[in-house]
């Protein structure tokens, strides 16, 4: 029994620091967002009254609180394929060692580099309605002026773009990481069986590819739901709510309406939706995964 | 490949790489014509005006927030690094009871969206006195799940014999630790460094609510405030200010590139 | 092999605290020996004031660009005026964060003497109990605040006393491209916004196809549009005679989304969303002839148009007599409980700002209009008002207006919120959306947030 | 110098690894756990070395009482099957590996290192990592590694079975040779019985946890306790078949007839049982022998050295195994003579052997 308890306490020394700061700074806040989504909060923070579910039932009353949740489903339909088709093409493209790859290479992850802020300023200057590259671009070619920003139904669609050109740059990274772990072999066998283009695609790339795969899919349905920045610097969840999503409201009630407690019931609804999304896709998703 | 399909290839190639640097060169161009241009949408500007980057700098303080972003991911980083190395350790070679409970909690902390936590996060900041210091941008971000993550999975293709020859040399954990574990994890050590920087340096809303002094903002938040200014927006500023922002880490993807590849490629096959 | 263990523990522990203090401590080093070319940094200045003895004041706004050289012009100059105070400014990003962060120090260390603060926010620091009576601090420095603007004090009076000193004092005009109405044979804006759409044709056939009047879908213009034509915001005499409890805007909301449908069936309206940049790069280019937004961006809007700009004052519906407007803009508040010399000093820099010589500068400057009285006496204002009779018409709107609970403007906790109900529903108008079932949904949400609020 | 009294262990609580077992190795001996894979051995080794926690009874090592110790506290080397060698470290200092920690002075550890490297002749390769080394020179280096250290005891589980079978023969001497010359007691264990003969001073050997038998390699080979023993021991397996006493021998698998002719009577119980006979223990012809048996050959094997002819014995085949180059076909016919003393019995059930003065073995 000596070694058991002797091997706890060496574990809890090199545990300690991270530990410490993963009680402190995630779970005593989020704890406490738990106890305030079921309490009535003042402007200060302080609990005031036992709301019991009231926040929660509210919640799904509000009418905006739907709009958001819509809005962020519409968001991931749009930017989680939108990624993974964009990224595994261009891993794909560039998987094979020529002439000039290395270049489309750097590009291609180039975007990751770029943080949320600087990508949001880009994509600003691009969708400006009067002198914004893509609308001069459509007037040259004699189109009609897109409200980017300003429309309702295509605001929504901006900023996919912008959110799919700034995850490309990782998930491609993970992509062609993927790509090249495979192991030669397998390609040999499938060239002997004259086995090529599409049918290799289908039956011995992608297969092999699929733990990879994975793993974006997970990461970028995590990262669309906590999405933020790129909403708070360019549409603040206009126009008409068009791109308020679950962070951004829960950001409003925060900073905006001061309603702590109904920002803390949304905030827990977030964390069991993200949670159980992530534990479907492990459950249901990773069974169709093959391991090499 | 036949030459017809070469060329189809390079052709989206180039295509493929346009689309995603052309927002960065069209930000260049901007930065480089004065505002008279910009609008009345003369996109090729006559006289490059480098000297909105120097304006740029002395204007919106960049200088002295980039200081501050340098300081703070550096130090951010090698916190992480640290924390993530000695729990993944605890995790991988010291098998007690809890670890898998522990593991799990870390993961789930992946989940928890930050932005719902911060308020209470500045309370805290706030109590401990912490607020418009380095410590107290730091402290909260420097818990990694996903550098535990990473380090675990590299840490579990070491084979478990060379703790047990280790154990029988009469070698202390620490010895272990520092002298074969950590060199065998050199790689995704500086993965997670490359990662973790990046994050820290792109870091958005907490430096902001962290702090109340300009003296210790990052530059995303200087970043923020010149473009959320109300007033008349001034394009080649922020064009140039944004340009300034990116081009470190730019730098850094460059180099960092190929052993990133490497290195999350690893930490993505469970 | 515990020894180890409780090795790793202590220098992981001390790693961390080392780093504190480190940080800390670079931070404070870094505060000393800041190298701030250019815009002065606030570091500097706390570093003197502890030599000087001067007491520090420490000030929070959210002020940018150019308006944030005219405040350090204020600040520098009453630092200079005399040697017993020293007001230190820190910029605090936008409204809604430096309000959260000022209401959860709530008075703690490092929390402002003196805070900006937007019209909105005046009920949520009343409710906060955080912020100092400025009418008692009237009293105990014998201020004489008939000097200044009546409306501006109505605005910021809560249950009889004055919560903020009024510092940054706008409200919206009308700005029009002369030679385009020309054109189109008027030589001012229509005052109606009947008159508008009939002008619309005009317009575009006079200037190809030009629109004619285009407006942010911001909540602050449309509140002060239904002000102007006698709606109040809401119940309770708009908030005035007692806490509000719902929304009172459907009427006036409900005709002036009819007024941008009917505009847009009539092609004389263009949608920019929320954005004023984008709206002034519209009017620059020649896509409208008129549109509408702050008075204090008069200055920077009149220099960078191609064009000679006009303002007017905003329309009315025909059949409502013109109310004028609430003074809107910025005030500052005081936190409660402050050391005395540090009250005294934070009240003497309120004065000084609202001071006439310093308003007078601060307007001509900014296209703001001082809250003093005395300053439209000055010689500054005079020659400005001379120079550009433009900038009198903001004035004008509210000094002729008249005094009533209507154009006291709405005293509520959640404006902030009402203001976004009412821009979601103009988007959704600007947008094509039914002008009813737009404003359904604003009243919905606005009620839902007041019942909220209130419940706290 | 290691003692074990009713050592058992079992990770599950419910199923035993190991079963009660005892041994005592004296100092300076080379000691032998010899098994089938998941016997156990490797579980018992690495109870000695601390590796795995006891379950139940005592370990004692250098007189101590060992069951608490940690692994360094043993005063013990290991040398594991895949060497557990550094990957980035050199040769040199994957040997001097741990002398830091115990304290040795920088000036000792050279000299032992030359010392060593002279021995396993690794002097030249010292500065290369063991990715540069081939599969001998790697496991000369774990081995050096054990021996730098110094330690009285060194455990070895396995390690030569990554290595081909010229290379394998030549360690064998070599570590046979180190041992003597150092004065080591080796806990050493292995599935090959080869390796068991030709190093053991004394073998054990496991089955399912338990001792099948403790003694010196020529004795379990010619005198094995139990079936299993027997039938582990010796390559080609030896013959089995299940035997009744007849009036002029024995009747095997009730086919063929180990007849009886002159030399002293067999001493084969009443009941039935089974008989083992090695291959080589089948003389040629009918030279005067206990017994004798006709069977039908069936195959020849020729491995240059040696002869193997496999024949029919009722339920499958038997082998007969001679030295030299012997002419002969499938389907001859051959008369085998057996000696008495060559003739092992074991109880039909329980499998023990029964010997000479009807005693039965436990």
């Amino acid at each position: 029994m000596k070694h058991a308890r002797h091997r706890l306490l060496g574990a809890a020394a090199y545990l300690l620091p991270a530990l410490l700061i993963f009680v402190v700074f995630t779970l005593y806040p989020f704890v406490l967002t738990c106890v305030q989504s079921v309490f009535t909060t003042n402007a200060k923070g302080d609990l005031i009254g036992f709301g019991g579910l009231d926040n929660y039932v509210r919640l799904f009353q509000s009418a905006l609180y739907r709009i958001s949740l819509k809005n962020t489903i519409v968001y991931i339909v749009l930017t989680v394929p939108g990624t993974m088709v964009l990224s595994l093409g261009m891993a794909l493209l560039t998987s094979r060692d020529r002439k000039g790859m290395g270049i489309f290479r750097t590009i291609f992850t180039l975007t990751m580099g770029i943080s949320v802020a600087a990508a949001s300023m880009f994509w600003t200057f691009m969708f400006h309605p009067t002198m914004g590259l893509l609308n001069t671009a459509i007037e040259m070619f004699g189109g009609e002026k897109i409200g980017w920003l300003t429309d309702m139904d295509i605001a929504i669609v901006s900023i996919s773009i912008v959110t799919i050109w700034m995850n490309t740059g990782y998930c491609y990274l993970i992509l062609l990481g993927g790509l090249k772990s495979i192991d030669k072999t397998y390609y040999e066998c499938a060239d002997i069986a004259g086995v090529s283009g599409w049918q290799r695609l289908k039956r011995v790339t992608l297969p092999l590819l699929s733990p990879f795969l994975f793993y974006v899919l997970v990461i970028s349905v995590v990262n669309a739901f906590q999405s933020f920045g790129v909403i708070d610097m360019m549409t603040h969840g206009g126009p008409a709510n068009s791109t308020n999503l679950l962070v951004y409201s829960i950001y409003e009630d925060v900073f905006v309406n001061y309603n702590y407690s109904f920002a803390a019931a949304q905030g827990v609804v977030l964390f069991v939706i993200v949670t159980g999304i992530s534990l479907f896709q492990m459950k249901i998703v990773e069974r169709r995964v093959t391991y090499q | 490949m036949k030459k017809y399909s070469l060329a189809l290839l390079y052709a989206v190639l180039i295509l493929l790489a346009v689309l995603m640097v052309f927002p960065l060169l069209f930000t260049i161009l901007l930065s480089l014509s004065d505002n008279a241009d910009i609008m009345n949408g003369q996109y090729w500007p006559q006289v490059l005006h480098f000297e909105n980057y120097a304006e740029a700098f002395t204007k919106a303080n960049l200088l002295y927030y980039m200081k501050n972003s340098v300081i703070v991911a550096a130090v951010t980083t090698f916190c992480q690094v640290a924390l993530a190395l000695l729990a993944a350790y605890a995790i991988v070679f010291i098998p007690f009871r809890g670890s898998g409970i522990v593991f799990g909690l870390f993961m789930s902390g992946m989940m928890i969206p930050m932005d719902v936590l911060m308020i209470t996060n500045f309370q805290t900041i706030n109590a401990a006195g912490l607020l418009n210091t380095y410590a107290g941008i730091i402290l909260p971000c420097i818990g990694s799940a996903f550098g535990i993550f990473l380090l675990r999975q590299n840490m579990k293709q070491i084979p478990l014999e060379l703790k047990e020859a280790s154990d029988i040399a009469g070698v202390g954990q620490f010895y272990f630790f520092r002298k074969v574990v950590v060199p065998l994890s050199k790689n995704s050590i500086i993965t997670l460094a490359v990662y973790c920087f990046l994050v820290s340096w792109n870091n958005y809303l907490w430096p902001l609510i962290a702090t109340t002094k300009d003296e210790v903002r990052t530059i995303q938040i200087g970043l923020r405030m010149l473009s959320a200014s109300d007033t008349q927006q001034d394009f080649r500023l922020v064009a140039a200010a944004t340009m300034i922002v990116t081009i470190p880490t730019l730098i850094l993807m460059f180099f960092g590139q190929s052993r990133l590849q490497e290195g999350l490629t690893k930490g993505a096959l469970k | 092999m515990t020894r180890k263990a409780i090795a790793v523990l202590l220098m992981a522990v001390l790693g961390l605290t080392g780093l504190t203090a480190c940080s800390s401590q670079t931070a404070s080093e870094e505060v000393a020996a800041a190298d701030n070319a250019g815009e002065e940094s606030d570091a500097q200045e706390t570093e003197e004031a502890a030599d000087t003895g001067k007491t520090e004041i420490l000030l929070w706004h959210v002020m940018s660009g150019d308006r944030l050289e005219q405040l350090e012009v204020i600040v520098d100059g009453f630092n200079a005026s005399q040697d017993q105070y020293e007001v230190v400014a820190e910029a605090q990003g936008e409204y809604d964060e430096a309000n959260a962060k000022f209401l959860n120090m709530a008075g703690g260390e490092g929390s402002p003497a003196i805070m900006q603060i937007g019209d909105q926010h005046i009920q949520a620091m009343y409710d906060s109990g955080l912020v100092e009576n400025i009418s008692d601090m009237m009293e105990k420095y014998q201020y004489d605040s008939s000097q200044l603007l009546a409306q501006a004090v109505d605005f910021y009076t809560v249950e009889g006393s004055l919560y903020a000193m009024p510092f940054n004092c706008s409200s919206p005009v009308v700005y029009y491209n002369v030679e385009a109405l020309k054109n189109a044979g008027l030589d001012t804006p229509p005052d109606t916004f009947e008159g508008i759409i009939e002008a619309a044709s005009a317009i575009a056939e006079a200037n190809e196809g030009m629109k004619a009047f285009s407006i942010t879908s911001w909540g602050y213009l449309l509140d002060q549009l239904l002000t102007n034509s006698g709606y109040p915001i809401v119940n309770n005499d708009n908030g005035r005679s007692a806490r509000a409890t719902e929304a009172a805007y459907q009427e006036g909301l409900l005709r002036f989304y009819q007024f941008i449908q009917d505009l847009i069936e009539a092609d004389g309206f263009e949608n920019y969303g929320e954005s004023d940049d984008d709206i002034n790069a519209g009017f620059n280019n020649g896509d409208i002839a008129m549109f509408i937004t702050t008075s204090a961006w008069a200055t920077s809007i009149m220099d960078s148009a191609p064009f000679e700009v006009g303002i007017a004052g905003i329309p009315h519906f025909a059949d409502c007599e013109p109310q004028g407007v609430y003074a809107g803009g910025g005030a500052f508040v005081m936190s409660k409980d402050l050391p005395e010399d540090v009250q005294a000093g934070a009240f003497e820099f309120l004065a000084y700002a609202a001071s006439s010589e310093v308003q007078a500068v601060w307007a001509a400057n900014t296209g703001y209009y001082p809250v003093n009285q005395g300053a439209y006496e000055t010689e500054t204002m005079k020659t400005l008002y001379e120079e550009q009779p433009m900038m009198k018409i903001a004035a004008d709107q509210l000094l002729n207006g008249q005094q009533n609970s209507i154009t006291a403007g709405p005293l509520v906790t959640t404006l902030v919120q009402i203001r976004d109900d009412m821009m979601a529903g103009a988007e959704l108008v600007f947008n094509g959306g039914d002008p009813q079932e737009a404003v359904n949904m604003a009243v919905e949400s606005t009620n839902q947030q007041l019942e909220m609020a209130n419940a706290q | 110098m290691i003692k074990m009294e009713n050592i058992a262990k079992s990770y599950d609580g419910n199923t035993m690894v190991i079963r009660d077992i005892g041994l005592e190795i004296k100092k300076g001996e080379f000691f032998v756990l010899l098994g089938p894979s998941g016997c156990g051995k490797s579980t018992l080794l690495r109870m000695i070395a601390g590796l795995e926690e006891i379950t139940a009874g005592d370990l004692w090592i250098d007189g101590r009482h060992a069951n608490e110790l940690l692994p360094k506290e043993r005063n013990l080397s290991m040398v594991f099957q895949n060497y557990a060698l550094f990957p980035h470290m050199t040769v040199r200092d994957n040997i001097l590996f741990g002398l830091d920690a115990r304290k040795v002075a920088k000036k000792e550890q050279d000299e032992r290192l030359n010392k060593v490297a002279e021995i396993m002749g690794l002097a030249e390769y010292l500065k290369r990592k063991p990715a540069q080394l081939s599969g001998g020179q790697r496991q000369r280096v774990a081995l050096a590694r054990s021996i730098c250290s110094q330690t009285p005891i060194c455990l070895m589980d396995e390690p030569l079975s990554n290595l081909d079978a010229k290379l394998r023969g030549q360690m064998r001497g070599e570590i046979r040779r180190i041992q003597r010359m150092l004065g080591l007691t080796i806990v050493y264990v292995t599935h090959d019985q080869v390796e068991a003969m030709t190093m053991g001073d004394r073998i054990m050997v496991l089955n399912e946890g338990c001792v099948q038998q403790i003694g010196e390699p020529l004795t379990v080979y010619n005198d094995p306790e139990n079936l299993q023993v027997a039938t582990f021991i010796g390559m080609p397996q030896m013959n089995i078949f299940r035997a009744r006493a007849e009036q002029e021998g024995l009747r095997l698998n009730g086919s063929l007839i180990l007849r009886r002719c002159g030399g002293q009577p067999c001493p084969a119980p009443a009941e039935e049982c089974i008989v083992g006979i090695r291959a080589e223990h089948f003389r040629r012809g009918n030279e005067s022998t206990g017994y004798v048996l006709e069977a039908k050959a069936a195959m020849v094997e020729y491995t240059g050295d040696e002869t193997q002819i496999s024949f029919e014995n009722g339920q499958g085949y038997s082998v007969v195994k001679w030295p030299g180059q012997i002419p002969a076909e499938a389907g001859e016919a051959l008369t085998l003579g057996v000696d008495a003393e060559h003739l092992y019995f074991f109880d039909k059930d329980t499998g023990h052997r029964i010997r000479q003065d009807g005693g039965r073995s436990q």
